[in-house]
């Protein structure tokens, strides 16, 4: 299994290096989102300041949808996702591996969408440490959720449109705890611990979801 | 007694049982100390709601992972489940449509960004993502195991939205809205009549699943009849050329 | 016989269409089947089924010991399929497609290299995105990727379509070399002056059933 | 150009009724989208009233990206598209045929938004007319911006993700004015006739340059 | 020669990549012309050429008197391709595909069923979305789609291929009608046992040029 996902990491890893989609695109259009989420609530600053951890995490979310997006074209059409099935890969190592992938993405999107909300919303982080956990632990429900939803709609003309309808209500907990986890840390008041507690028990339950699911998925 | 029968009955009753309802509480039960007539909607409503989030999603988390069993897959598995989906967005869209009407004379306005409106519309969209995905055209063992798979992910994620979403409320704002404070004015035939609309609903529901779940057999048993006429079609193809 | 496939019957389905509709064959181990047959006959369906990736809706088939009612992910590893699109990832090489391949598979990436070679896949193909073969290229290259798995079961559907006369005469030998090794190979084709010569059996397909079967020219070893 | 026009326009419409793609996964995406977007405000009803504006239109404007994506997905793969070119059909006809087919598309959608949005938000219309012309001025502009930068991004294998990030920061303009007028069409104080003017521009420059450009887009 | 097709010359490129390093020919009209040789000879990118789909870099191509290095849009309704893939709407049915190609050509679509019939499209294929069907059926929905467009000159990328016996007969019939009826054919081919005997000038493309030419089987009328 383990072999088998960093088989299918370095795949999507080596594709995304030579095309760089995910570094011209969905970078930017993670930047992109966060000002024109700063368009739609108007020029007032403090408002922007209030508002700048729920935009951060939203322009997170719309952007890792795209992020998934390219990950499920990287498998490539019906004939090309056939060969490859035709390989006899496990199905849970194909869940991990592109999920490690994801979330390595994920991650530079992160820290570049984080130095952006600090530097356009003058947002200060008192609070380090909890901020980097929340920004471990999201990510990784954020990729396990998306690639079973991207594998859900794989093959449908209609992956596109798809995607984004099923995967964003299933992870708008974590638009919730990461934005509170992230306005804790910059200095509002707040409990925070269970936040985090719920970012860990969705990444938990989705990476063993991941594993246990995507047999049945990749049957046929 | 038949299946056909079976429905017929089921829906006779809880129809039954529903005007009964609607007669209870309009015209035997008291009007509510604070509410006015208003609280007769307590006898529609949170049945409504009941229905719709815990037997409607719970029967199709249960379908669906005894779908993906392999000792219990069947396709009579994914169509309660798809039946079930169905009758519970129809009944959370109704939910939300008496709540909203509920809420328009209690609290002024249609919507308040509550912890369980929006849990429930959230909920909503989950499963109308779930019936997009089903009618996109694919091979039937696909399309099942696909649903399946969102249903479960879908319905795993209903307590965890639910919590983010009530401390998501608590945690900004102090004093929630929605307090309709029954409970002292609770009069004995106003029980007896919440009891029954839950029963009369539960009952519209099964009949409802009971319907979309022989239209799919139907619809189905159309194609295993047709398919020896379709054999015969298909091999007809080979000696024609 | 000890057949190495045994389909008794089989039917399979497309939505409500049966593409198969009961399917009788049986071949021995090392043996060369050419299907043949109009176009919409169903010889690809035939293909998919064997290959695992079209599932079987009723009668029996056994292929390599495996019941494909119920096939085990493994039987997938044993089994090589060039279709109609080779399906391969548009924005690599030639050379990690096989490599990646191989890795999946557990065998050696040593045998990329002479794979491609003799598919007359060398030099600036090598390197070059799959996107910009040549559709007899990326056949060719689909070519190799069998030929470097060496599955136990070769699914070839229409091999010689866009090849050019000195790959035609290639894929003969190595369907050739592959019955003779040991593996089990089924064909489809358009044109019988190549394929019925390298066949044990030649079978003739029509709206999803076999509608005659003969001897080929290969000489079952 | 106009016969070209409504040839477009029917086969992008039909191959929607068959597959009522829009109706099933792009309307709930617009709610949903919503429904973020207060979350990432947070629950302070004041605050959700004062942003409504921005955030129906920022809805309205990523439904929109979806909906064009469902409009180029019809167009076929690069082999489909190929051969619809060698009709020869008169690329400012496609380029309306779309456009129109898309506009019809854009107007349920607002619809919709609108209805969401009131009673979501608790908008309270004072001034129709100016709302009204504003919902009927802007999908013009965005219906043809999205089908000329949709143009430019099929057919690579990234579309997914480049035409989001292509067409939603020159639609900016849209979501700013879009805004305005409706804050001042709900009760705000403002000059409204300017920013009906940008969204009138806006449409006609876009209508314009689709007409003049697609021939030179669709030439390769 | 009054040349209906003539290049000189023609270089085409696709990136950096030279996929047509020079290529000179000359067809008049009412021809076939038959372009044989390896993978990756050039022998699709000059069908794309022609087509108008492949722009020429250097050198000069007129063709049916309009020179492609400025090619006019009204150009691309007198040339049909079928081209490896037919290039269909998948969730259309074959009819709705005709009749749409036939509403933009501003044909009437009475052209459609006569045409999808005589290549074999007919009954229940014609109303079965275009997703569903063979390889060679759906070969043979875009072989139709030239027939009822009736271009002036026809693009033929490997026409036989994937076709089976009684529509390679056609083939060969269309062909000659288009050819005697005044149109121009050029198709590419693997298979010179079907396309050297209809052609009156068989072309043999090596490395992005032409390698050889000589006389085919047709008596040119
Ligand atoms: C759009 C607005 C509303 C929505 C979406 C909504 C949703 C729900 C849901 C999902 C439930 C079931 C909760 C559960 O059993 O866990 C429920 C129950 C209930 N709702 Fe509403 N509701 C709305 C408005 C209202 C209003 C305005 C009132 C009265 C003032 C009200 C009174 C009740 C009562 C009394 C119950 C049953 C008691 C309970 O289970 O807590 N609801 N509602
Ligand atoms: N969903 C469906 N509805 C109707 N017909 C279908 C459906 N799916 C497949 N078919 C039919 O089943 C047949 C599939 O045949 P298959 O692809 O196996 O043919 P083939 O023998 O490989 O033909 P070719 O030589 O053209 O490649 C075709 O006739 C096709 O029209
Ligand atoms: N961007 C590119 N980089 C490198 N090589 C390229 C590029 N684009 C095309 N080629 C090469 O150009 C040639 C294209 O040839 P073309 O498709 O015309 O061949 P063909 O004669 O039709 O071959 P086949 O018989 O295989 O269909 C191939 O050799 C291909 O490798
Ligand atoms: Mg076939
Ligand atoms: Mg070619």
């Amino acid at each position: 299994m383990l072999r088998d996902a960093r088989l299918i990491a370095a795949r999507d890893l080596r594709i995304e290096m030579r095309s760089k989609v995910a570094t011209w695109q969905v970078l930017p259009f993670a930047f992109l989102s966060l000002i024109l989420f700063a368009f739609a609530i108007g020029p007032d600053p403090t408002l922007l300041k209030q508002t700048s951890p729920g935009l951060f995490w939203l322009s997170l979310l719309f952007a890792s949808v795209l992020g998934t997006q390219r990950s499920l074209s990287i498998e490539g059409d019906g004939a090309t996702r056939e060969a490859t099935r035709l390989l006899g890969i496990d199905p849970a190592g194909i869940f991990l591996g592109k999920t490690i992938a994801l979330l390595i993405e994920l991650a530079a999107l992160e820290i570049v969408l984080l130095g952006g909300v600090l530097v356009f919303f003058h947002t200060q982080v008192s609070n380090w440490p909890l901020l980097i956990s929340s920004l471990i632990l999201a990510p990784i429900g954020l990729a396990s959720a998306s690639v079973i939803y991207g594998s859900v709609t794989t093959g449908l003309r209609s992956t596109a449109t798809l995607l984004p309808l099923l995967v964003l209500p299933v992870l708008a907990p974590l638009l919730i705890a990461g934005a509170r986890c992230f306005s804790v840390a910059t200095g509002s008041r707040g409990n925070s611990a269970e936040w985090l507690g719920i970012l860990a028990v969705f990444a938990g339950i989705y990476v063993l979801l991941g594993i246990v699911l995507y047999g049945p998925l990749e049957e046929s | 007694m038949t299946r056909r029968q079976l429905t017929k009955w089921v829906g006779v009753v809880s129809l039954a049982a529903a005007i009964a309802d609607v007669w209870l509480g309009l015209w035997v039960t008291p009007p509510d100390v604070n509410q006015g007539d208003l609280v007769r909607l307590v006898y529609i409503h949170p049945a409504l709601a009941w229905v719709a989030l815990y037997l409607a999603f719970g029967v199709a988390a249960i379908c669906s992972i005894l779908y993906l069993w392999p000792r219990t897959r069947s396709f009579t598995m994914d169509r309660i489940a798809a039946a079930s989906v169905e009758v519970g967005v129809v009944f959370t869209v109704l939910t939300l449509i008496t709540g909203s009407i509920w809420g328009r004379p209690t609290w002024g306005v249609w919507w308040t960004w509550d912890a369980r409106l929006t849990s429930t519309a959230l909920l909503a969209v989950m499963f109308i993502g779930y019936l997009a995905l089903r009618r996109v055209p694919s091979d039937p063992h696909v399309r099942a195991r696909r649903c399946a798979i969102a249903a479960i992910i879908a319905a795993i994620d209903v307590p965890i939205v639910h919590f983010s979403v009530v401390w998501w409320q608590t945690l900004h704002q102090g004093a929630t809205v929605l307090n309709p404070n029954l409970t002292p004015t609770i009069h004995g035939i106003m029980a007896w009549t919440l009891l029954l609309s839950f029963l009369a609903f539960t009952g519209i529901f099964v009949w409802m699943l009971l319907v979309r779940f022989d239209m799919a057999v139907l619809e189905d048993a159309g194609v295993d009849d047709g398919l020896e006429s379709a054999l015969i079609d298909r091999r007809a193809e080979g000696s024609s050329s | 016989m000890d057949a190495a496939i045994a389909l008794t019957s089989a039917v399979a389905l497309v939505g409500r269409f049966p593409v198969l509709a009961g399917v009788d064959l049986a071949m021995p181990k090392g043996s060369v089947t050419t299907v043949l047959g109009a176009n919409g006959a169903g010889k690809t369906s035939l293909l998919r089924l064997l290959a695992g990736l079209q599932r079987l809706d009723s009668g029996s088939a056994r292929v390599l010991g495996v019941d494909l009612a119920r096939p085990e992910r493994s039987y997938r590893r044993r089994v090589g399929l060039l279709a109609h699109d080779p399906g391969l990832y548009e924005d690599l090489t030639p050379q990690e497609n096989l490599d990646f391949a191989l890795h999946a598979v557990r065998l050696p990436v040593t045998a990329t290299l002479p794979s491609l070679m003799r598919c007359g896949i060398s030099g600036r193909l090598l390197n070059t995105p799959v996107k910009h073969l040549s559709q007899g290229q990326r056949r060719r290259v689909g070519l190799a990727k069998l030929l470097a798995r060496r599955p136990e079961l070769w699914l070839l559907d229409e091999p010689h379509a866009s090849l050019d006369a000195t790959t035609r005469i290639l894929v003969g030998e190595l369907v050739e070399e592959a019955a003779s090794g040991g593996a089990m190979v089924v064909t489809t084709s358009h044109e019988p002056e190549y394929s019925v010569p390298m066949a044990d059996l030649v079978v003739t397909m029509g709206g999803g059933v076999v509608i005659a079967s003969e001897r080929g020219g290969r000489h079952a070893s």
